[in-house]
């Protein structure tokens, strides 16, 4: 499957609503210490199953931009629209938008009461999928991520690293069809991350998931993202969006073409230039 | 406000700094059956007599017994049938002089259902202020006396005050145990409330102001000041025929509803004048008599409620002048 | 391992041995110190009026009544703690409206109402009931509402994420993550509710142990008197152990709970 | 924003609206109801005790004293309580030896000791404050040991990289972590100090307001009574108001403080 | 400054006690699941000012080692001496071994109550600093890692990143001679990642500490550090000790070096057999 559009303006040639429209997003802190505009004036067009990778210094916003996606965090400025209807309405989410969501947390937000298979099996509960079942999904994703004998473990007797992948078992339980993942793979070596990586193109493509994925690897990005946007810190904006041309499923050989590597370089400089 | 001048004269027990000595009732003071006590302190007798007496009230017989006995306090004012069980038990503690001749108490009831005799109390269920207390002693003595079988009164512990004169109404009491002035208030206050001693006053309770040995060997004559300042209070509060002055001088000092209001204070009083404190009259104003004392004794024997004893070992005759 | 074993049973040696030396310091108190016996009688004489004490039928019933009026106090009081706690911690307007009402029905003497208790609930063990409860309600309530606010964000922001409706956010993340708060608050809660069944039997009624001790200190049997109160320890100490263990089971997972078992390791 | 500053205003108006709504009630209930005025005084009758009340220079004394016994009752438990806290929350084996004892100590009767109290600590204003820290100790001991144990392993761990001694440990890292659960302690201990504060004044001694309810009780004077009980609300519920506000000063940065603000814009 | 060393038996040819002298250090943990065995059978000599990564599969016991190596935690086999001093004695920990150790751990760890300012400043405090001198101290080094404008925010306020930027902070700021570093760039992007490298690598040349690094990023690795120790998991064991022969101080153009590349590849591939 191919995804091809317009570099410059995003979307706006795309017929049927968007999955995600975003307008004028913003949203500002106010501490003790005065007042951070954390993102500003953010636009953008997302459809349906598409990858869009999100990326930037650390601090420039990505987190809080995808907070407010999730309805976790209520935006001071702009609107969010899914599937045309709207998210936030003063203040307060409205939940009915976005049903089968997953989102992964740049802490891994795990329950310390829960073993891992009961972390990774919550969200089948709360949608009332009988226990039989839900075990059984969640020891797959325990498998797929690579906690298979760890499933009776307490989150506290994990390391960094397995946590996270946990979480991130959490987040695919429910096979939602939007993933917004912040950092997800952080914190993994680099070949267990090439393995998610591969993983992940499956599963978005599989259930055609629209997925928003922040991440500081550049690489990374351009190789899972049909549109990379890259954004400046203080106040958080869209610097440019850069569309990744090659088509899906790419195989993990595509990171040693020049075409690839044009890409990086390009993001690469062109954050450079911000210091 | 004369009540100075009332205690002109007397005695001269001590020369220089009053002596301090504290005094602990078993209840609140503020009750005229603590009259003579707030007669002594507002009318200046205790000053007269060289003292500085601290008047402190505790919740109850027991913990007025441990004071005197732990050295909190050095004089008390006790019924025999809760100083005589520690004194069989060999408890050093010692009757000085005689307050009260018989009991005060009194059960409040219902006109529908009076209690006016001991006959009246079988098959009831009495309140009182606490289970093992004076007024269920007072009431077991009564009921023996009467040839009431006790098993057939059930007992339930209640406020003393008139809000629980509801509860008889309701039907959930038919009456209960409360001191001479909360019964003039009831009974003032309610049309339908029947006052009555109900034949707790028909035993012999002598009422002794009591201190321990080690102390009256140590300050015979402190003791003695307090009783004939006492003395002096009560013949004040005789002599006053109206009981205007009376009323006058206790109020400057103390204020409780009671004493405030006129009618129910005379009529205390004047029980209290006229029975409690002088007896059938044949012994002076607080002055112990040992027959009275060993007669209360032999009837709290009979009853069962002490061992035996020699009551004339507990007892002081000659502390009153 | 070793360690672990010891701290399993250094409670059963230790706490003994404190007790039996208080006793000695007691009993030489009372026999060289001279201390009244009415006051403090010595713990021979406490344990003889014990064992009589312990050989009446009466005692025993006494005993199931007074533990029956902890216990439902208790209950009643975690119960509706819990639920009022919760409902506070969620609503903030309505707790900074009420709570004001809840601290002054904590403050109140509640002396002055025990008429009113006796008309409403009677001689019987509900008025008992009704004052452990009162009593124990506001530690539960205090220390649930402290574990709702304490919730961790992050945790709080996954049930969100995951369309969780409220009786699920309370039942799988709230009611777990209260619970170190809600045991911290049901320790002092049953002890409370012991302290309010005793007073509720001093004050209303015949029964109880409560009752008992007051009628064994009117009768000036110190050594019954201190026989009851130690049995009514015992009670409370039980109660409260109850309590205190169950923790193991309902918060295996809480810091409080294996940091101590770690402690013992490391 | 507009929400935040509701929330200031709202106990303002909504509190004394409830209070409001239970005078009319009460009224009602005394006046349609039939209640015996004895039992339950009408609050018509109960204010124009109070006003009376206020204006006598005794009052004011009573209120002094009280005020004191529980304040300085309440210092001392939290003092303690946190030192036996923080210690026994770091040696467990000293905890589980101690913790029977500490129990007993808080469900044994205290009947039982008054007499005690009185020969220890005579009739004045010590053995009031000795009840009320009695009382108000156990909460912050019990919270504050939960605080130590809860405080996590990685804070801790970054004390131990630092080579932090046992002092610094405490000041920099254990006395910070354990505030919000000593100020849950705290805030059932000032309740509990108030309560035995005005229980020491009835058993002993003529002073204070525990002593007025008692005398107006005796004295039948069931207005007067419910006056000072409402005296002694408004006290009880003014200490309770300043510990807890006192919280956002000490503990700006917990989630129970500072998501309660956020909670208004959200 | 150059370290050349024999590549398979370290340090043995080292003739003054080594700054730290590992053992068959081995930890197990005991869990409802069963025994875990985390680290078992580590060798390895460290001397004075070098410069060592771990590198390993995530749960393969990186930072079990370093938390045994901090005191932390104590072995359950084996020894650790410190200038020939033993580290643990019947698994108590005989502080007075490290004096000056910085830990950066994999969470952050941040002190909900203190500023950002108080808790770069925390260390200096426990040693006494007068306050002025560590609060200039603090926020150079706030600066240094990109937090200036921050330093009155509370932990809460920060971003993922930030909250690490303030850890490494404040581990810094005793000087340390000894670094322990969890994965503390795990949070970055790539370009202050890079900024952060080559800061430590002064930081550590001018103060002489001894650094174990704990790392998912195999370049990242190779370009710090002087040795580079790869773990394979359960149990967690030595697989090899790799050489970087580079100079010191390495500019970041080292890594666009055949060089440089061929030890990353070399690793790379050797961690890829684990699969
Ligand atoms: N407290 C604990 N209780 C039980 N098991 C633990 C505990 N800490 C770590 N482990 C186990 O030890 C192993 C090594 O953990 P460690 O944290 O050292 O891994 P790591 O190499 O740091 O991994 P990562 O890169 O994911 O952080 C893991 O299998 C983990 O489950
Ligand atoms: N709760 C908050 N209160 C105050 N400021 C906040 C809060 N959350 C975020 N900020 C500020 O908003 C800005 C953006 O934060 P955000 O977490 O979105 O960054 P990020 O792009 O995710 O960074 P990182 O890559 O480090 O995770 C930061 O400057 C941060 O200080
Ligand atoms: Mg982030
Ligand atoms: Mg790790």
């Amino acid at each position: 499957m191919s995804i091809t559009q317009n570099a410059d303006v995003p979307s706006a040639a795309a017929t049927a609503t968007p999955r995600l429209r975003i307008r004028g997003l913003g949203r500002d802190f106010h501490t003790r210490s005065g007042t951070t505009h954390a993102v500003s004036g953010v636009d953008l067009e997302i459809q349906r199953g598409e990858f869009v990778a999100l990326i930037g210094r650390s601090g420039c916003g990505k987190t809080t931009i995808l907070r407010m996606i999730g309805g976790l965090l209520a935006p001071t400025a702009g609107s969010i629209e899914v599937d045309g209807n709207g998210l936030w309405r003063d203040g307060f989410v409205d939940s009915s938008v976005i049903t089968k969501l997953g989102f992964v947390f740049q802490e891994s937000n795990l329950f310390p009461w829960f073993s891992v298979l009961d972390n990774i099996a919550l969200p089948l509960k709360l949608r009332g999928v009988d226990k039989r079942t839900r075990r059984a999904r969640a020891a797959e994703l325990a498998e797929l991520v690579g906690l298979a004998g760890f499933e009776k473990s307490y989150p506290r007797e994990l390391s960094g690293g397995m946590r996270q992948r946990a979480s991130i078992a959490r987040a695919l339980s429910v096979e939602p069809d939007m993933l917004l993942m912040d950092e997800p793979f952080g914190a993994l070596d680099a070949l267990t991350r090439e393995k998610m990586n591969l993983e992940l193109q499956r599963i978005a493509l599989e259930t055609q998931a629209t997925v928003v994925f922040v991440t500081h690897d550049i690489p990374e990005a351009v190789f899972l993202a049909d549109r990379v946007v890259h954004l400046t810190p203080r106040p958080g904006r869209i610097r440019q969006i850069v569309d990744v041309p090659f088509d899906k499923p790419r195989s993990i050989h595509l990171q040693t073409e020049p075409a690839f590597n044009d890409i990086v370089r390009k993001l690469r400089s062109d954050i450079d230039e911000e210091y | 406000a004369d009540g100075g001048g009332a205690a002109s004269s007397g005695g001269d027990p001590g020369s220089g700094d009053p002596v301090a000595l504290t005094y602990v009732s078993f209840l609140p003071l503020e009750s005229l059956t603590f009259a003579p006590e707030m007669m002594a302190d507002a009318g200046g007798f205790f000053e007269k007599h060289g003292l500085d007496v601290t008047l402190e009230p505790v919740n109850g017989t027991p913990v007025a017994i441990q004071s005197v006995l732990g050295g909190a306090a050095q004089v008390t004012r006790l019924s025999t049938v809760d100083s005589m069980p520690p004194m069989v038990d060999g408890q050093p503690i010692t009757a000085v002089g005689t307050m009260m001749h018989n009991s005060i108490l009194q059960v409040v009831s219902h006109e529908s259902n009076p209690i006016e005799s001991a006959a009246d109390l079988e098959g009831t269920t009495l309140g009182m202020g606490s289970v093992g207390g004076t007024s269920e002693k007072m009431l077991d003595l009564a009921l023996a006396d009467a040839g009431v079988d006790p098993e057939s009164v059930d007992r339930q512990v209640v406020g003393v005050g008139p809000a629980t004169f509801d509860l008889v109404r309701a039907g959930q009491l038919d009456g209960y145990i409360v001191s001479l002035d909360t019964a003039e208030a009831i009974a003032a206050a309610n049309d339908d409330a029947v006052t009555s001693p109900a034949g707790l006053d028909g035993t012999p309770d002598v009422q002794t102001y009591v201190a321990t040995p080690e102390y009256l060997e140590q300050s015979p004559e402190t003791v003695k000041a307090f009783l004939a300042a006492i003395k002096e209070a009560v013949q004040f509060m005789i002599d006053d025929e109206d009981l205007d002055e009376t009323l006058e001088i206790l109020r400057s000092k103390y204020s409780f509803a009671n004493l405030q209001d006129d009618a129910i204070a005379k009529a205390a009083l004047e029980t209290l004048r006229t029975t409690a404190w002088i007896g059938d009259g044949s012994t002076p104003l607080l002055q112990n008599s040992m027959d009275e004392w060993t007669g209360s004794y032999e009837i709290l024997n009979g009853a069962g409620m002490v061992d035996d004893g020699d009551p004339t070992q507990w007892i002081e005759l000659d502390l009153v002048e | 391992m070793n360690r672990r074993k010891l701290m399993r049973i250094l409670p059963w040696v230790t706490t003994p041995g404190l007790v039996v030396l208080l006793l000695v310091a007691w009993q030489l108190a009372v026999t060289i110190g001279g201390v009244n016996s009415l006051i403090f009688p010595s713990p021979l004489d406490v344990s003889v009026a014990g064992v009589q004490m312990l050989g009446e039928p009466d005692t025993w019933e006494n005993v199931g009544l007074t533990v029956t009026a902890i216990v439902t106090g208790f209950l009643i009081a975690v119960v509706t703690g819990v639920l009022v706690g919760v409902v506070l911690g969620k609503i903030p307007w309505l707790e900074v409206s009420l709570r004001p009402l809840i601290v002054i029905s904590q403050v109140v003497p509640k002396v002055a109402f025990v008429p009113l208790f006796v008309i409403w609930f009677g001689f019987g063990i509900t008025s008992k009931i009704v004052l452990a409860t009162l009593l124990a309600f506001f530690p539960v309530m205090l220390n649930v509402l402290l574990g709702v606010r304490s919730i961790e964000r992050g945790q709080r922001e996954v049930m969100q994420s995951l369309n969780a409706n409220r009786i699920q956010t309370f039942s799988q993340l709230e009611m777990r993550g209260i619970m170190p708060y809600l045991f911290a608050g049901m320790e002092v809660a049953i002890v409370l509710a012991t302290i309010g069944a005793i007073v509720g039997e001093y004050i209303g009624g015949n029964r109880g142990l409560g009752a008992m001790v007051v009628t064994a200190m009117n009768a000036l049997d110190s050594p019954r008197m201190f026989a009851i109160i130690g049995l009514l320890s015992v009670i409370g100490l039980g109660l409260y152990l109850i309590v205190n263990e169950s923790k193991r089971f309902f918060i295996p997972w809480h810091e409080s709970v294996y940091t101590q078992r770690e402690l013992a390791v490391a």
